[in-house]
């Protein structure tokens, strides 16, 4: 369990990116922090592993605050997954995966052989381990990254907009492979997207963040539908697809789910 | 360090302040020996760094030149043009102007090349043509970085403007060369000081020209680039057709 | 061959203390640097172990080597190394020059015989100017109408027999061109250009002759005598020492300006030079 | 080439002896001016101070230095070790801009998330922004061992031998060809070098091949040595 | 109208980026173009100014064929916009709107007044004619590429990803503008965009492209959503919203759609 308490950050050049959270992130369970740009989502992820400090109120981690423990070691037992890979350029890809785990001291051999696992788990093929990053699709890449990210089977994984940068096709098929392996895995989830599509589709609570920093709400997806906690979030949550206010229409003998604007959603099941 | 001492009692010698080959006659054949080099060097490397940063070919062309030109020794060129063209300016400027022509070249084509493509592309698709590209777009964005080739062009060459007193009885060279050979090292120092402040001036000078020619709107946005946020990669589609070259 | 040894090793000949490796040097002038093989080879040919390092600059440079001992054997010049180390001089025969050098030179340094061979600074003129102007002297120039200008290495501006030396001894007013090739081509070139009307070239430089050049005399002796000489120390025993006179006994000034004729004309390396001259008088 | 070929012992010499004066000169500016990129790169105040220092080399006219230095560093004017440091100090000179500017340009997300992965500050330094640096460091090595070779030459002129020699010697013994071999030689040994760091950067660095295979734009910038 | 006969483009990499299509783009509509990212869009719609030329068939303009129209005076009768709006960046808001005029040579004070008015046009405040591009948000970076590609008052504006680079918040409002002014002015518009939702909302006639520069189908988007041409265009048009397929949930009363994974979709009118 991760928890916020009454956390703020105010960069040195006096910008609050952060203000007043206090939020706890059930264990096992996916969150995501969905929000315009520069509400505070990566800054609000980067005070669990510490690459970013609080100015004010504490992160801690099943109880423990994170302040008291050393940052290396800290950021190696949680895995990380940015947009865009953040993979080394000048590693293969095995090395990339393997990275952590020789930081900690795992013997070659032993590190590359469950990088090899890793690639399976995140349905690469093994072939990929000797190629450089910049061989790879975008997709490709982002797997990788997801590799890196749970190669010291950690319980917390932070993904900073991983699918961001991809194609929507790879980026569904991405979305699913996640859902897939946090079916199998169980981790502890933290994820920071500005696609609130993504956001219902993968999170099991939900967190809208607003301009400096605060939290609207932080709910089921469901939840967040049916009761707004404000007109930000109605807002918000609507902003992605016109409205969500939906319609049924009649095309052709099928009932097409239509919005506010008359603009095509689905098709209702029959 | 009484060297030093003794190179400013040079500079500082009433004595050497007049008659001929006084220190301000010296500066000034500096100078205008280093100018007319900058002039000639420019005349002849930015057109053509400029072509080819903005048609983007030939930059193979530019690492050659520019490698090939930095691999000449300046005092090999000196001399051997020395030896074709006797005493006099002819042979220094040459190789002063080979010694400028490497950092020009690289600076104008690197201020063409270092210009957004989308800027480009999109002045292109509003129907630009390539010279009100390259005079309206290409040029003012580029013109910092080129400013910075000049600017180290002209370090260059009034530091090694020096070398031309070999052959010509010309520049700041002068007492070194006489300091050198007479055993008189305040005299040399005392040159070398004044060509390292007249360096530092004009660069001081050019420094000062570079932040000028920032165009307005584009120093806005140095505050922020805190974060980076790369939009979706995408490619720019096509050799576009220039005015003019239908198929 | 030995010419330069290792680049690293650098002038400091006192590294070792072995005392066999003789550092032979030799000014950044072609002359000088053929004398300099002579001696070396010399040397070499009666088993001494030398180090050659050619090309050592101007005295300015190379004597401080000298007199720290980094280098042990030297081709000079008496009246110009006089001028060195006494700059008002007033001796001007070349036995007078030499007298008076050896007691100038510093701790540590000596001359041996000096050889019969010259190499001194001279003034020359184009064959047309000595004729239209009727100049074959110092003493003619102070007549000439036209402003004249004197080339020469840049050293020669505050040298005694430079432009003030002119001024002083023949009244004889001239500007002063530098120009940094020892009266090499680029001199001549300037003085046939006209760009100068009267240029320092070392008698035995072969231009002289070949270039068609009027040597001007000097009755004032403004010019010391200028024999080549060569300077050691104390490194350089009785019986190198001798090796290194038996040269300069054999060495005339005739041998001189031939040698330099090979060098500059026929283009060939000092080595080469050096190694044909000693075979030809074959000394050892 | 008559003059070639009865010299080409003397060239070759001379050559070596280039070769000794330069390559020492090369590496350690090398080596001296990595860290200095990395502090101003890092230290953003720092920067301009030693940017504005390591320029201020440049504007030191080389024969001055060469007489200058021995008060420093006691050494003879014509000791070839007083020209291998001056050489290393233009190299500098030219170098730390581009190291600056190396590091400056390593992706931002890289480096984050070699942080996140957890390394160390110095682990960071070695594992990913050196290696990261190398195609720019590269090819600012480049144009230090190109300018090296060219600017050694000027040492003949207080007496240290090298193939600058054959410009002094030729000039006054007006053989043109001598001085044009000494040209064409330190080209060729400076495009030797050259080939030499390419071939060592291609060893070293094989992940720039292999991304060069797939987009070619993000290799190292051709040009370096623009002052900002 | 515009119209695509047999238009196919080769790179001289070899690369196939568009092959023979067969389109026809009817006037005072919205086309939009949608597709992943390499099929060919952009080719596509360059083809139309002549920033590409096709390298088989052709690209008639009310009949007349393209290449043989001079392509800076046909560019500058044909407005563009694109990404990160392509703003001069040295120049400022109002000569950045009334560059093309100026070129067409338009005295400068008229050039002014109408991009002043253009302003207006697209929603920006005229006090922001003196700004430089760098001064303005994302969003109104955007506009400004807007009124520029209007300022000529071209009778085809040509938008590549026009809003493909700014926050889903403010891209909603941009594309309710665009439909706004689209029912004032109603231009050719001929648009580009990966994003099946955004293609959906502003299209007329909506073209779906795969890889390799073909057309999978081109029809109305409720066409589209009722009969999909083939499985890529089911797919496509399912892939960025999960599945389309829609179910009624019943969540604290109200009527939740959710897709097949359970996923919210939106809340149905009652
Ligand atoms: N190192 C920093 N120094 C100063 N300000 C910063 C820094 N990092 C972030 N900020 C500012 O803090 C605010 C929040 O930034 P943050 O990166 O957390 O936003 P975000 O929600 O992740 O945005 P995005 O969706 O663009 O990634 C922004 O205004 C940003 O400019
Ligand atoms: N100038 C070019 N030379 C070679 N190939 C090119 C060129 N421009 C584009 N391509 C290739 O043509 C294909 C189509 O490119 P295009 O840019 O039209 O795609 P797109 O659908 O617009 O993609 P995106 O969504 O990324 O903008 C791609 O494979 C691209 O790599
Ligand atoms: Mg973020
Ligand atoms: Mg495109």
């Amino acid at each position: 369990m991760i928890e916020f308490r009454g956390v703020s950050k105010r960069f040195p050049d006096g910008t609050l990116a952060v203000s007043g959270v206090d939020i706890v992130i059930p264990p096992r369970k996916t969150t995501v922090l969905v929000g315009s740009s520069g509400s505070g989502k990566t800054t609000l992820l980067r005070m669990i592993n510490r690459m970013v400090d609080p100015s004010g109120g504490q992160v801690l981690i099943d109880g423990t605050d994170v302040s008291t423990l050393e940052p290396v070691a800290l950021r190696r037992s949680i895995g990380y997954v940015m947009q865009n890979s953040g993979l080394l350029p000048h590693r293969k890809v095995i090395d990339n995966v393997a990275t952590v785990p020789m930081l900690r001291g795992t013997r070659k051999r032993e590190a590359h052989a469950r990088a090899l696992e890793l690639l399976d788990t995140v349905g690469l093929d093994r072939s990929l381990a000797d190629k450089y990053p910049s061989q790879l699709s975008g997709g490709q890449q982002q797997r990788v990254g997801v590799a890196r990210g749970l190669a010291v089977d950690p319980n917390i994984l932070l993904m900073d907009e991983p699918f961001g940068a991809v194609d929507p096709i790879v980026r569904s098929e991405l979305q699913q492979e996640l859902l897939r392996l946090q079916g199998e895995l169980g981790k502890t989830v933290v994820f920071v997207t500005h696609d609130i599509d993504e956001a219902f589709l993968l999170g099991d609570q939900v967190v809208i963040m607003q301009q400096g920093g605060r939290i609207s709400q932080a709910a089921s997806p469901a939840e967040i539908l049916a009761h707004p906690a404000d007109d930000f979030v109605a807002d918000f949550v609507g902003a992605d697809r016109g409205k969500r206010v939906l319609h049924l229409r009649d095309v052709d003998g099928r009932q097409i789910v239509v919005d506010d604007d008359g603009r095509a959603a689905g098709v209702l099941a029959s | 360090m009484n060297l030093v001492a003794d190179g400013i009692a040079w500079i500082l010698d009433p004595a050497n302040w007049q008659g001929a080959g006084s220190i301000p006659e010296r500066i000034g054949q500096h100078l205008l020996l280093s100018l007319v080099v900058l002039l000639i060097a420019s005349a002849i490397a930015l057109p053509a760094g400029a072509v080819i940063g903005h048609t983007g070919r030939g930059k193979q062309f530019v690492v050659m030149v520019s490698g090939g030109l930095r691999a000449l020794p300046t005092l090999g060129v000196l001399t051997l043009f020395g030896l074709w063209l006797g005493i006099g300016l002819a042979a220094p400027v040459i190789s002063l102007v080979i010694l400028a022509v490497p950092p020009l070249l690289a600076g104008a084509y690197a201020g063409f090349e270092a210009v957004d493509r989308r800027t480009i592309d999109a002045a292109r698709a509003m129907g630009m043509r390539e010279r009100e590209i390259v005079g309206g777009v290409e040029l003012p964005l580029g013109l910092p970085i080129i400013v910075g080739g000049v600017r180290s062009a002209a370090l260059q060459i009034i530091a090694t403007a020096t070398l031309a007193a070999y052959v010509a009885d010309v520049g700041l060279g002068r007492p070194i060369f006489q300091g050198l050979k007479t055993r008189d090292y305040g005299e040399m120092l005392g040159g070398s000081i004044l060509v390292i402040l007249l360096a530092l001036l004009v660069d001081g000078a050019f420094a000062l020209a570079q932040r000028l020619v920032v165009p307005a709107g584009v120093r806005a946005t140095r505050t922020r680039e805190l974060r980076s946020r790369p939009p979706r990669p995408r490619t720019v589609v096509g050799r576009p057709i220039h005015e003019g070259n239908r198929q | 061959g030995c010419a330069s040894g290792d680049p690293l090793d650098s002038g400091s000949g006192e590294t070792d203390g072995g005392g066999e490796t003789l550092v032979v040097g030799s000014q950044d002038y072609y002359s000088n640097e053929i004398i300099a093989q002579i001696y070396a080879q010399a040397l070499e040919a009666n088993g001494f172990t030398v180090d050659l390092q050619s090309r050592i600059g101007q005295r300015e440079v190379y004597m401080p080597e000298l007199e720290s001992g980094a280098i042990d054997v030297f081709p000079e010049y008496t009246g110009n190394l006089l001028q060195y180390y006494v700059p008002d001089t007033t001796a001007t025969t070349a036995d007078d020059v030499y007298a008076e050098l050896e007691g100038a030179l510093p701790d540590g340094l000596r001359v041996l015989d000096q050889s019969s061979a010259t190499d001194q600074d001279s003034y020359n003129v184009t064959k047309e100017f000595s004729e239209t102007n009727g100049v074959t002297s110092l003493a003619d120039l102070a007549k000439v109408e036209t402003p004249l200008t004197l080339g020469g290495n840049s050293e020669l501006a505050t040298r005694p027999y430079g432009p003030d030396g002119l001024k002083s001894v023949y009244g004889v007013d001239v500007a002063f061109t530098p120009i940094e090739d020892s009266g090499g081509p680029l001199t001549i070139k300037a003085l046939q250009d006209g760009a100068v009307q009267l240029v320092n070239i070392y008698s035995a430089n072969p231009a002289i002759s070949t270039s068609d050049l009027v040597t001007l005399e000097d009755p004032e002796g403004l010019f010391l005598a200028s024999n080549v000489v060569p300077v050691v120390s104390e490194k350089v025993d009785d019986a190198a020492a001798e090796v290194i006179n038996t040269v300069s006994a054999a060495l005339t000034a005739d041998d001189l300006v031939a040698l330099n004729a090979l060098s500059v004309d026929e283009q060939q390396s000092a080595e080469q030079i050096a190694s044909d001259w000693l075979a030809e008088q074959s000394l050892f | 080439m008559t003059w070639l070929w009865s010299n080409l012992d003397l060239v070759g010499e001379l050559s070596l002896v280039h070769l000794a004066l330069s390559v020492p000169a090369i590496i350690l500016s090398f080596v001296i001016s990595v860290p200095i990129g990395w502090l101003a790169h890092r230290y953003r105040w720092s920067r301009g101070v030693l940017l504005t220092l390591c320029g201020l080399l440049y504007a030191i006219p080389s024969l001055a230095l060469l007489i200058a230095l021995p008060v420093f560093t006691g050494l003879s004017v014509r000791s070839p070790v007083n020209l291998v440091v001056a050489l290393t100090l233009y190299g500098i000179a030219v170098i730390v801009r581009t190291a600056a500017d190396a590091f400056d340009a390593i992706d931002r997300d890289v480096r984050q998330s070699a942080t996140a992965v957890g390394y160390s500050a110095f682990g960071r330094f070695r594992a990913a922004e050196l290696p990261l640096a190398g195609p720019v460091l590269l090819s600012g090595l480049r144009v230090v061992i190109v300018s090296t070779v060219s600017l050694a030459t000027i040492g003949a002129v207080i007496g240290v031998p090298s193939l600058g020699s054959l410009f002094t010697d030729g000039f006054q013994r007006g053989i043109q060809a001598e001085i044009a071999t000494g040209i064409v030689a330190t080209i060729l040994l400076a495009l030797l070098l050259d080939l030499l760091a390419v071939l060592a950067g291609r060893l070293l660095m094989p992940w720039t091949r292999a991304g060069a295979a797939r987009r070619s734009s993000s290799q190292a910038p051709v040009v370096e040595e623009v002052l900002p």
